[in-house]
């Protein structure tokens, strides 16, 4: 049963059987949806290694002024 | 078994666990997902009533059952939270709330379309399933409400814990009456596709395949959002710290 | 008075005096907040018939500690006993030995002074009104025991939950900066209420910036 | 000087109770408004919807009840806030005594005094929006059992949020999802009796709800308020 | 050490509307609430009146418009409020420029913050009641001149009562019966739509009101907000 | 150090130190609430190089003075005249010279420090970052600009509206129990910005409990 696919030509495959815009916009929404809630998540955290990486360099740099300045 | 769960409460140890997991996860549901599209899109033979809409459905039966799984998974980290204060549990929680509303949305918006087709309006009243997932809905906006709303993280984590436990048995309650509502003021009773009609199995053989697609997406996406979460919490750990120097 | 209060910061301040049962002991106690660090390996006993100051500059978290202790706030690490047994096991029996007052004063603004008190004192140990007015009389409140708290100025609703250290017979009181809007009589009275109570066998932990004028004062410090 | 209590648990709570009803009795807005509000809400809808009474007539079962649903969540506000900003629930929670009881005190002064008399003013709304005679004894019953099992549920909401400064909306937000069911055996109920079948069914599952609802809804309250005030 | 202001009346109007958005982005809830308040409140009257869309189809203009007013007005609540409590509100009274121009701007941000977003949403709401859609572009256009009226009116009663604790209720009840022409000439507005008939004179008329509310409203708000802090 | 200060209330303090401009002026002021008549006569002057400190009992009426000379209370009889004229008449230009704060000291709780002072500076003399930053600073809340006002402590909110006193060029300033939270490094701060103002010229309106160790101090004792 796998084998029949059920469309002869691209448009008739686009069209859908008259239903083009329900199918499509439900595949359409699908895919934002699942892509969203994938590559947010890796911005997101290429965002937070970058704010950290930021961080930790600008408070090494801070350590290292204080270090010569020589309390310790 | 106790020392098992300790660890697993651990943000470090479940870090470097889903390290190893995720490749696995992300290759079996890239796999069941373009399985589960190109069928429904390619391979899957018009409804004998609705035509190739029905392509929708797999679609929706897929992620609207999925998102029903948000309350209860929510109400357990909850009662971690609350009883072990397991920094974990309240991480999922907290990244389970967005995304629940995105699930339930989703069933939302593809429920509508599909009932474009099916039953000639966009939303209609009278079906209890529609109605008891919007308040799903509005009760997730509701703890990520109330998560934003309280300042102090801490207090955030416990109190959203709280309301989900309620919220778990009230969604529960609300389905139920929301159900009964409908038998009595007569359902427009819309076209079934059960699994006797003239189609043939290999509709819910396709809708199968997309529900485990779509858990796995579930998972990973849940695991992605929550190893961020321990990133940002444990940003003063040291391993953290190394982690954040290696990159 | 300066009595032998070791200052050096989280600390056992009473190592010396050891004559009064121990009423509560804190031991090794953690409290982080914000990644700061406010205090670790927090180790103190209180013992019956002592004043503790807890001292310490803005945000060294005197507020927190005292808060934890009374069990509002419950993100720190270590263990807090009340005459031997973990507080946690025993809350009752710890809530029935202490007062607390805090930043907030716990006064309610429509109520006057005496249905205020009527009412705290219900919850711990009765007392009737003329003990009641006997108490705000002594808080130099005589004249506004009817009034609604709310025109009271803001040293004279400190001094409205000053008046329950007079009704109370909690033993441990725990005082949140119990002089911010005082006086400088309403000082003088509640040093020495502190030392009658400490005197008479109970225990105080209190925070303020004041020098605190009360006899056998021990000392924390924190930050 | 002796560990235990030396005042009795029911001496508290009723201690509490009384302190509440005199703030009550001197804060005499927070037991009109909730009152008022309800009417003006109602008188709203021949405004905004149709002045005509048999449509009316027919909306009238569930204005009334969505109203009483506002009503209720919207009075909830003033249920711990004054407490909390003044320290007083601190010192509630300082208390020797089971802290289910203090909070049971606190809603049933709360409903008694801003919860009945909406309840009680309901059939003379009835009336003006042309509700059916025979459904006013359900209407009433009805919101009778609803009312304060709306106020436990709210005061869990209350609450969670007992620290934020304005939370009218947030509470609304909480609550009314959760409130569906009894805004749904509500109306079920009076419309059962409008079309002359029984309402009884929907009563005593509502008496269920009820029953739970007096059991955990203090419970849940009291976990919150250890929560919030930290 | 000059006598005269060094900022201008036009800069420290921006700086109070910037500093408004500032706190409407930190505290989200208090945007996003009204909104959901609105679809929540909206989304009740379906369940406890009747799914019915013939009859949902009746309602639907007053329901949204009913909806809207109590959302805009239980939104007012934290116009003022942290201001109050903080000590902004006198520091605010202390400047050394109008009130006037101070409070449209916390206005202004306030309406764009939560007042329009629940004008955007309405469409969609109509849509599930069943409004007939030849009426969608008037509600809209009613609410877009609507809402600010409303936000404006009750920035006054929220003024007057900054200093109460729980002042939810009381807002409704001083406000709600001043909305009342609002109300009345929105839904009218939106029944002429329905019956093909011009909606342009009820909606040139609250064009007057909303004229009115600007150029009055803070003046009013700002002579409450003296006499409150007092 | 301790001017010549005239403590019989309601009495003209400063009538010696007659060497600085007359900047504000009470003349015959009178309160009263809930019928207690809380100062009549009410007659002194605040000249330019001057800290006044208004000192008194809890409930005396201090709080109430302070804002009526602001104009946030106006249940008074009597007149205020600001360098001369009277302040109702030009209300701009006695705000545009005035820096209060009160028992609320108008932080706002979800800003955070910086973004706090920015607007309480632009609603007088407009300031840039590195001013603020600095003044935060000098005021020790380095390392807390940028977190929000909630997570501060009591005397670390106090402390925020002390950054205003160092960023804003107002002649007088009204300051209400400022000292309340804070520490004792806070206190010596706090006065060393008293003497300072004074001595560039300004005038200081201060309640406090303290004794404040301010040179060429004034007191004026009511109740
Ligand atoms: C609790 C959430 C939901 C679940 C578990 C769910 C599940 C399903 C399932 C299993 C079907 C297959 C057909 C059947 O067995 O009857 C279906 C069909 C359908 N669903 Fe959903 N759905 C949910 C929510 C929604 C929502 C929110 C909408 C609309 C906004 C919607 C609209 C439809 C429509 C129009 C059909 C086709 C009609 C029918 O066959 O019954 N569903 N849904
Ligand atoms: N809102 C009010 N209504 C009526 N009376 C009030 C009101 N506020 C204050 N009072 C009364 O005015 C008097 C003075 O209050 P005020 O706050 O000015 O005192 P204060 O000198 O600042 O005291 P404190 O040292 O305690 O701050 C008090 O006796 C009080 O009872
Ligand atoms: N809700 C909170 N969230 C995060 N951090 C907080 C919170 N409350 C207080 N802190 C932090 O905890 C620290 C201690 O605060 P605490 O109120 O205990 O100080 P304190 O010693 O009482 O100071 P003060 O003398 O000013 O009263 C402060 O640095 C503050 O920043
Ligand atoms: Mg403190
Ligand atoms: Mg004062």
């Amino acid at each position: 049963m796998l084998d029949v696919i059920q469309f002869s030509s691209f448009s008739e495959f686009l069209h859908m059987g008259g239903y083009a815009f329900n199918v499509w916009s439900v595949y359409g929404l699908f895919a934002v949806f699942i892509m969203a809630n994938l590559f947010l998540p890796l911005r997101k955290k290429q965002q937070i290694l970058k704010e950290q990486k930021r961080r930790l360099l600008f408070s090494e740099a801070a350590d290292d002024a204080q270090a010569p300045a020589g309390d310790k | 078994m106790w020392l098992w769960f300790a660890k697993l409460g651990s943000p470090k140890w479940f870090y470097e666990l889903s390290s190893k997991w995720l490749p696995w996860l992300v290759g079996a549901m890239a796999i069941l997902l373009s399985v589960g599209v190109i069928w429904g899109l390619l391979f899957l033979p018009p409804d004998y009533q609705q035509g190739y809409s029905s392509r929708i459905l797999i679609v929706h039966v897929a992620v609207a059952g999925t998102s029903l799984a948000f309350f209860p998974l929510m109400a357990v980290a909850g009662t971690i939270t609350l009883v072990w204060r397991m920094k974990l549990a309240d991480m999922v929680a907290k990244n389970a709330a967005p995304l629940g509303a995105w699930f339930s949305f989703i069933t939302l918006a593809t429920g509508s379309i599909w009932g474009s087709v099916s039953w000639g309006t966009w939303w209609e009243w009278t079906d209890s399933r529609l109605v008891s997932m919007l308040f799903q809905f509005f009760l997730l906006l509701g703890v990520i409400s109330l998560r934003s709303a309280l300042e102090d993280s801490d207090k955030a984590a416990k109190a959203c814990a709280l309301l989900s436990i309620v919220g778990c048995i009230n969604v529960v309650i609300i389905k139920y009456s929301v159900e009964w509502w409908n038998t009595l003021h007569q359902p427009s009773s819309p076209v079934s596709l059960s699994p006797d009609s003239p189609n043939g199995p290999e509709f819910w053989i396709a809708t199968g395949i997309m529900i485990l697609a779509v858990y796995l997406f579930l998972a990973v996406s849940l695991i992605l959002a929550t190893r961020n979460e321990i990133l940002v919490r444990e940003r003063q750990a040291q391993w953290v710290q190394d982690l954040v120097r290696q990159e | 008075m300066s009595a032998a209060a070791i200052e050096s910061a989280h600390n056992v301040p009473n190592a010396d005096s050891s004559d009064g049962e121990v009423l509560l002991d804190i031991r090794d106690l953690f409290c982080e907040r914000d990644d700061r660090i406010l205090f670790q390996h927090l180790n103190f006993k209180l013992r019956a018939g002592e004043v503790l100051q807890v001292h310490g500059s803005n945000g060294s978290g005197k507020t927190t500690l005292l808060r934890i202790i009374c069990g509002l706030n419950d993100s720190y690490q270590g263990a807090i006993y009340w005459q031997g047994t973990e507080v946690v096991e025993h809350l009752e029996d710890f809530y029935s030995a202490l007062l607390y007052i805090g930043h907030r004063v716990g006064v309610s603004k429509v109520l006057t002074p005496v249905e205020n008190l009527r009412w705290s004192c219900s919850l711990q140990r009765q007392r009737d009104d003329a003990a009641i007015y006997s108490a705000l009389a002594t808080v130099d409140l005589r004249g506004f025991e009817e009034s609604q708290c709310f025109t009271l100025s803001a040293g004279q609703q400190q001094r409205v939950s000053l008046a329950r250290l007079l009704l109370s017979d909690a033993r441990l009181w725990i005082l949140d900066e119990p002089f911010a809007t005082l006086d400088a009589s309403g000082v003088e009275q509640l040093e020495g209420l502190l030392s009658k109570h400490a005197n008479s066998g109970g225990a105080v932990l209190v925070t303020t910036h004041h020098q605190l004028r009360v006899p056998k004062l021990q000392r924390l410090s924190l930050g | 000087m002796n560990p235990t209590p030396a005042t009795s648990t029911s001496a508290a709570f009723l201690a509490t109770l009384r302190r509440d009803f005199l703030i009550a009795y001197k804060r005499k807005h927070d037991v009109v408004n909730p009152f008022m509000f309800f009417v003006i809400v109602v008188s709203l809808f021949p405004v905004g919807i149709s002045p005509d009474p048999v449509k009316l007539a027919e909306i009238a079962a569930g204005v009334i009840w969505i109203a009483v649903l506002l009503a209720s969540m919207l009075s909830m506000d003033s249920l711990y806030r004054a407490d909390f900003e003044d320290g007083s629930l601190e010192q509630l929670l300082l208390s020797p005594h089971p802290l289910y009881f203090m909070v049971l005190a606190k809603n049933i002064s709360h409903w008694l005094v801003s919860g009945l008399p909406v309840v009680l003013i309901s059939p003379i709304l009835a009336y003006m929006l042309n509700l059916p005679a025979a459904a006013y004894f359900t209407l009433l019953l009805s919101l009778l059992i609803g009312t304060p099992i709306l106020s436990l549920l709210g005061s869990i909401a209350v609450a969670l949020t007992v620290g934020l400064g304005s939370r009218g909306l947030i509470l609304a937000v909480i609550t009314l999802p959760m409130s569906v069911p009894v805004l749904i055996f509500g109306t079920l109920a009076v419309q059962a009796s409008v079309n002359t079948m029984s309402p009884a069914g929907y009563l005593a599952l509502m008496l269920a709800m009820l029953a739970a609802a007096i059991s955990l809804g203090p419970l849940a309250s009291a976990a919150a308020l250890r929560i919030s005030v930290d």
